[in-house]
């Protein structure tokens, strides 16, 4: 009717209109900030493209100074260490403080980040803005959620069982810390590069279970157990397709250890991701399952059981339970990246990037999956997590299982180049899981044409009478 | 838990049955509702609904005001669909009092009803969603259109929640110039967003698995149990007060009422949905059919109807909103009841609710999609 | 009884280990004898069950004595695999015994358990 | 095993699992017997780490800290109504004498006995840098036999366990 | 005529409980009928079970105090054939009102009645879970009577039958609170006061 422009009704409209995306608030932001930022990316680059010509010119291979790989560093100042002819405690627990060091700042730093990075990702999958006050773009608002946290009153139940209470949010904290050890972060670089290192993975994410049940159990509150019970049920049966997915892993490689199951994807130039995806997909479900995120967070599903095992947290202990969801997620982002992404290594690119920034890069696809999922789908139900588990992912990894055991004899006796027996494993692994999955999930009678009936349109109204009309024609 | 002591033995439990207290403050109550539970492991053995938190004695207050001061309560009840309370109360106190209502107000009527409505249906699926566990996704989707609607009132009325704009004889103003672009707009573009709607959660075997086969409602018990509305529909009952009892100009409009398969908390959601596209038939035939003349008649401030009685209802977003308003030949009411369909539609809770696992009876409170303040009033 | 070592000659040796394990047997036992609760006699025998490998892994790091009888270093740790296996079994079949003997008599104490029939 | 690295960790180990499987026996509640047992777990891991015998050490952790314990609660969650009291004891005279008789037998023989054990450079020689192939080796060549005994024996535990707790149905209760 | 579009007339149905059910109907009014109290459930079932009247759903079931009696009124309605009936019942004994239960007709009417019985006191005979549902257990008056005279009202010199302090504030029994054992000793004598002055002061 009117040609007059629609006028905002609200503040809150206003808000949305005059809304910019990260990349138009860059745009207005001074120009000294964006000169700064452009310096800072000009100079890594360039420091890298100086390094990866020294490098190639074969100057600065192996030595300390070396940053595509820390672990050089740490090696050169151990070496020097020797040499100076200190006792020999103190380079065993100078290079051990070291490593605990680094994986405590990527640890914390990643907490810092990366709750920053789910709350804005999930604002914009939410239409939403998300934090945009506490610094640009709202990026120190993870320290005023720590700083809000600690000073937090910590309210304890009176019928909580005091002595077992304080402790969880310490346990479960000492595997998500743990875990870190075994990861390699560049070809020399890792921590504890253990030769049962998958199996070593594996029996430190058990340990999180314990906590978890004891957290629920001391605070004697309904919900916090029923949510330690259904997190206990949950992590022990997937575990199972967890241990499964690894086997196949480890059968191919060869090895239980990271930094060779990593070398050997560099080798042959084949992430296991194509070789394997069935193992993929059941490491990343299971590990959504183990982690307690969407859609498996049942364990603290804020609609049903408020917050699960710890309802009954408050301050910087309840902090301490989402920082440790927060480290999990990025902790099975580094492992999905090391069993099935080709960890640090990039097709030879690791030559010329530090290996650490490749893996982070992975990582934080990995993790961009995982807010992804959170913000787009509905969660399980327990019955139905466990059904998948027990009926649908385990006969099938199983079934893996043997199938990769026959590929690496094959693998091991027949003398032609690698290329050609990867890529029919490939084509093969690929072809038989999607025949495989569809065949299964008809046997266990899954018809979704079925589900989605929907509502049929009436034109005129009635009663009982109507209704069994409708429902018979 | 330290495991309480208990006398004789019941060798056939298992698992000690325990209470579980759902609410008053939680997120899927949607306000304070609660309900205490007796479960038994993950599945509910029994249910006791503990309402009132938000009792106001509204029925008592009304017969103390006039009839126009009683319209605002209305909002207070159901305050995700105050137009749809303002519409049934005035259409009682016109029936009462012998008023009547130009053709230009009835359509305004049914053009904020049904924006009611739909705003009414995007918040109920949206927390049935977000109680089904998406993180509040899909919830906010449909708040994006909520928000619209509301401003839209906000433009008529001043009000976005609490509109308090149907009046006995009318509406309370007309609408300004630049609504009806809006609504235009606004109009337009919600088949698209329904459409996506449908594409992201109507197909998705998580939300399918959640939903389907649960809480199950036979249309026997669904028409015994005194359920109206998109839980009456969903079971399978073609029953809307738009059709049955055309009140306003609904005869003059051209619109289906979408009906459930097998009365489960899919299509309970489901028919919600597709009432969404109806109403945007509806305000598309409202819009191009609309009259210009007066938006009301002018009543006397207090009014007084002749001694009489009379039960109004409107088909609100929750089903049969009724009013039953006795009068004594006072300016206020004798009798003033308000038949709340949130409260009505809960009788089946714990039938339904009983033998269910915890996640579904959520699931299947979501469906029935209470309003507290409509419960307590 | 040999005199007790100074603490600059001190030295790990198979002796130690054995001390260790043979006072977490102790402990076991007592535990299993002792409890009331089939939990608590389960959670003794696991500890015995320890002990008994810590004994085992020791002899294999420590004992010469093998070498000369053929055996391969690692025979000890093959037995300790069978070891963790048969308390994992014997774990699940035991705890399932609780439940069973639970539900049918809402109890675990095994002084209250003294039918050998349901 | 002269080095002062190990000794300390065989002191603070066998002190942390020692005290802990005390602590199993003297604690009141138990759920916190099941903590001081997990530890003691970790604690045994420990020591087997100081034998260098990683493979076992990291099973140890995965089957009795992981597991067994989990599998222990849920025990004790699904026995509701039973005591939780694990101070509850029965002939603990009897039992501490058995038991002091029994580690001082232990003791006497570990300490008097000479075990010809290696020593020094010996012992420091025959370390094992990985064990997981040695074992792998033995399990499916010398010991293939007690192998696949062990894992009929594992099948039939898994399968007495379910038989055993399934809840049968009775006659006149329909599902 | 009735008032509702699609209303019965009472006479008719009058007509047809009273050659079905003989001495049921005690008044015919054109929009409503007036039953027997004591028999009201069996015109339920009798409207509920007639092919001729099919009042599959009870819409609505409230009440109004009258000062001398109570009426109970249920709005039935059909869905196959459309139309609606109203039927009330006049409950004769003010003091102690007392009707039989339409639940097991209706299973709508297990809040429906439990509303009723909270706010306006009218107890339903058979109802399987009859309690106070808004307001708690305890609460010492039904406040949709019309001798519930709200605060607005409350005057020095009115007898008050009704409500006028909360049970928090009983000078006589300053222990009972809303649970029992919640007693908050130290304001025990305030409260008492502050309940004598609210007295006078209204």
């Amino acid at each position: 009717m009117s040609e007059q422009p629609m006028r905002p009704a609200t503040p809150m409209l206003q808000q949305i209109a005059e809304h910019h995306s990260l990349l138009q608030r860059f745009m207005g932001v001074s120009k000294e900030w964006k000169g700064f930022v452009f310096l800072l990316l000009a100079g890594f680059g360039l420091a890298n493209l100086a390094i990866a010509y020294v490098v190639v010119d074969g100057r600065l291979d192996g030595h300390w100074y070396d940053i595509r790989d820390l672990g050089n560093a740490v090696a050169g100042l151990r070496g020097w260490m020797q040499d100076e002819g200190f006792h020999p405690a103190v380079p065993y627990v100078t290079t051990a403080l070291l490593g605990a060091l680094g994986i405590l700042s990527v640890v914390g730093g990643w907490l810092l980040i990366g709750s920053w990075v789910e709350r804005r990702v999930l604002a914009k999958f939410q239409i939403r803005q998300g934090p945009n006050r506490t610094g640009p773009f709202g990026l120190l608002q993870p320290i005023a959620d720590a700083v809000k946290l600690m000073q937090k009153e910590v309210v304890i139940p009176r019928a909580a069982d005091h002595f077992l209470y304080y402790a969880p949010p310490v346990i479960i904290f000492i595997p998500a810390l743990l875990g870190w050890g075994p990861v390699p972060w560049a070809e020399r670089m890792s921590f504890l590069d253990l030769n049962v290192g998958v199996l070593y993975t594996i029996a430190i994410s058990s340990l999180g279970v314990l906590g978890v049940f004891l957290a629920g159990w001391s605070s004697n509150n309904h919900y916090s157990l029923l949510g330690a019970m259904r997190t206990v049920a949950m992590m022990v049966s997937y575990e199972i397709p967890i241990s499964i997915a690894l086997l196949a892993v480890v059968l191919l490689t060869g090895s239980m250890q990271l930094s060779t199951i990593v070398a050997w994807q560099a080798n042959y130039n084949a992430w296991l991701i194509l070789l394997l995806p069935f193992a993929a997909f059941t490491f990343l479900f299971a590990s959504t399952a183990e982690i307690n995120r969407t859609p498996n967070d049942i364990g603290e599903a804020e609609s049903e059981i408020v917050a699960g095992f710890y309802t009954e947290y408050s301050g910087m202990k309840a902090g301490l339970f989402m920082g440790v969801e927060l480290g999990n997620a990025i902790l099975v982002g580094a492992m999905m990246s090391t069993f099935f992404l080709g960890g640090y290594t990039l097709f030879g690119l690791e030559t010329w990037i530090p290996g650490y920034l490749i893996l982070t890069t992975k990582i934080g696809l990995v993790y961009f999956l995982f807010v992804w999922l959170r913000g787009t789908l509905p969660r399980f139900r327990l019955d139905q997590l466990m059904g998948y588990a027990w009926k649908f992912l385990i006969p099938l990894s199983i079934a893996q299982v043997m199938l990769v055991a026959i590929e690496a004899s094959i693998f091991a006796r027949w003398d032609v180049p690698a290329i050609f027996p990867l890529v029919a494993f490939a084509l093969v692994n690929l072809g038989l899981t999607v025949e495989m999955v569809r065949r299964w999930a008809r046997a266990l009678g899954y018809a979704p044409e079925i589900m989605a009936q929907q509502p049929v349109m009436a034109t005129t109204i009635g009663g009982l009478k109507a209704a069994q009309k409708m429902r018979g024609g | 838990m330290p495991a309480r002591r208990r006398q004789g033995t019941n060798v056939n439990s298992t698992v000690e049955p325990y209470v579980l207290n759902i609410g008053p403050q939680h997120p899927s109550t949607h306000g304070v509702f609660r309900v205490r539970v007796v479960m038994d492991g993950e599945v509910i053995r029994d249910l006791d609904m503990i309402v009132g938190y938000l009792h106001r004695s509204m029925e008592k207050l009304a017969e103390e005001r006039t009839y126009t001061q009683n319209i605002p309560f209305t909002d207070r009840a159901d305050y995700l669909a105050a137009m749809s309370g303002n519409l049934g109360l005035a259409l009682g106190i016109e029936r009462l009092a012998g008023v009547e209502v130009p053709e230009r107000a009835s359509y305004l009527r049914v053009i904020f009803a049904e924006l009611q409505r739909i705003a009414s249906h995007a918040m109920a699926n949206g927390t049935l969603v977000s109680d089904a566990g998406a993180w509040q996704t899909p919830l906010l989707y449909m708040f994006r259109e909520r928000e619209k609607i509301l401003d839209l009132f906000e433009m008529t009325c001043g009000a976005r929640l609490t509109t308090n704009y149907m009046r006995a004889g009318g509406v309370s103003f007309e609408p300004p110039p630049e609504f009806w672009p809006a609504l235009k707009e606004l109009v337009a573009e919600l088949p698209g967003r329904i459409d996506e709607y449908m594409e992201l959660l109507a197909d998705n075997e998580i939300f399918l698995g959640r939903t389907r086969g649960i809480g199950v409602i036979t249309p026997e018990d669904a028409i015994n149990g005194s359920l109206v509305g998109p839980a009456l529909r969903g079971s399978g009952v073609p029953w809307d007060l738009r059709k049955a009892e055309p009140y306003c100009v609904y005869d003059r409009f051209d619109f289906d009422v979408p009906v459930g398969i097998r009365g489960d908390v899919y299509d309970r959601f489901m028919c919600r949905m597709m009432e969404t596209r109806e109403s945007v038939r509806i305000l598309q035939q409202a819009i191009a059919q609309i009259p210009a003349g007066p938006h009301k008649n002018d009543i006397p401030l207090a009014l007084r109807p002749p001694v009489g009685e009379v039960y109004s209802r409107v088909e609100g977003p929750r089903g049969e909103v009724g009013f039953y308003l006795v009068s004594d030949g006072g300016p206020a009411p004798y009798r003033f009841h308000l038949r709340a369909p949130s409260l009505i539609n809960l009788s089946l809770l714990r039938e339904l609710a009983r033998g269910a696992s915890l996640p579904d009876a959520v699931v299947t409170l979501g469906s029935i999609d209470i309003v507290v303040g409509e419960i307590d009033r | 009884m040999p005199p007790i070592p100074a603490i600059q000659d001190l030295s790990i040796t198979l002796a130690h280990y054995l001390g260790l394990a043979g006072t977490i047997f102790a402990i076991g036992t007592v535990i299993a004898l002792s409890k009331r609760n089939a939990v608590a006699v389960l959670m003794g025998i696991e500890l015995m069950l320890n002990a008994v490998n810590l004994t085992v892994l020791a002899f294999s790091r420590f004992g010469a004595g093998f070498d000369r009888t053929g055996s391969a270093p690692l025979d000890g740790h093959v037995f300790v695999v069978f070891v963790l296996t048969v308390a994992a079994a014997e774990a699940a079949v035991a705890l399932a015994m609780a439940v069973l003997v639970y539900r049918r008599r809402e109890t675990i104490d095994l002084d209250r358990v003294n039918l050998m029939r349901w | 095993m002269e080095s002062p690295g190990i000794i300390l960790a065989f002191f603070a180990l066998s002190g942390l699992t020692a005290t802990s499987a005390l602590l199993v026996l003297v604690a009141r509640n138990l759920m916190h017997a099941l903590v001081f047992l997990v530890v003691s777990f970790l604690g045994m891991a420990g020591l087997f780490l100081t034998l260098s015998a990683d493979f076992i050490a990291v099973a140890q952790i995965l089957i009795y800290a992981g597991s067994i314990s989990v599998l222990m609660v849920f025990a004790v969650m699904l026995t509701p109504l039973a005591s939780r009291n694990n101070g509850s004891t029965l002939y603990v005279i009897p039992a501490l004498l058995a038991a002091g008789g029994l580690s001082n037998i232990i003791g006497f023989i570990a300490i008097d006995t000479d075990w010809d054990e290696r020593k020094g450079e010996v012992l420091a020689q025959s370390d094992f840098t990985t064990t997981v192939a040695g074992i792998g080796d033995l399990l499916l060549g010398k010991y293939i036999l007690a192998f696949e005994v062990a894992s009929v024996l594992l099948l039939f535990a898994l399968l007495g366990a379910i038989v055993l707790v399934q809840e049968r149905r009775r006659a006149g209760e329909e599902a | 005529m009735p008032a509702g579009p699609n209303q019965l007339l009472g006479h008719r149905v009058a007509d047809a409980i009273e050659a079905a059910l003989r001495g049921a109907v005690t008044g015919r009014h054109v929009e409503w009928v007036e039953v027997r109290s004591d028999r009201v459930r069996d015109v339920l079932h009798f409207l509920h079970d007639s092919e001729a009247f099919d009042a599959a759903q009870l819409s609505n079931l409230t009440s109004v105090d009258r000062h001398t009696h109570f009426e109970v009124v249920y709005h039935l309605q059909s869905l196959d054939l459309n139309h609606q009936i109203v039927v009330k019942a006049i409950v004769e004994d003010h003091e102690n009102p007392l009707l039989p239960s339409a639940y097991p007709v209706y299973k709508g009417a297990l809040l429906q009645e439990r509303e009723v019985y909270d706010l306006m006191g009218i107890r339903f005979e058979g109802h399987p879970d009859l309690r106070r549902l808004f307001l708690w257990e305890g609460y010492p008056a039904y406040p949709l009577r019309k001798d519930f005279l709200s605060l607005g009202q409350i005057t020095g010199k009115d007898v008050n039958p009704g409500l006028v302090r909360f049970p928090f504030e009983d000078t006589e029994d300053p222990d009972r609170m809303l649970n029992a054992g919640n007693i908050v000793t130290g304001e025990r004598e305030a409260a008492a006061g502050n309940a004598g002055q609210a007295q006078a002061g209204h």
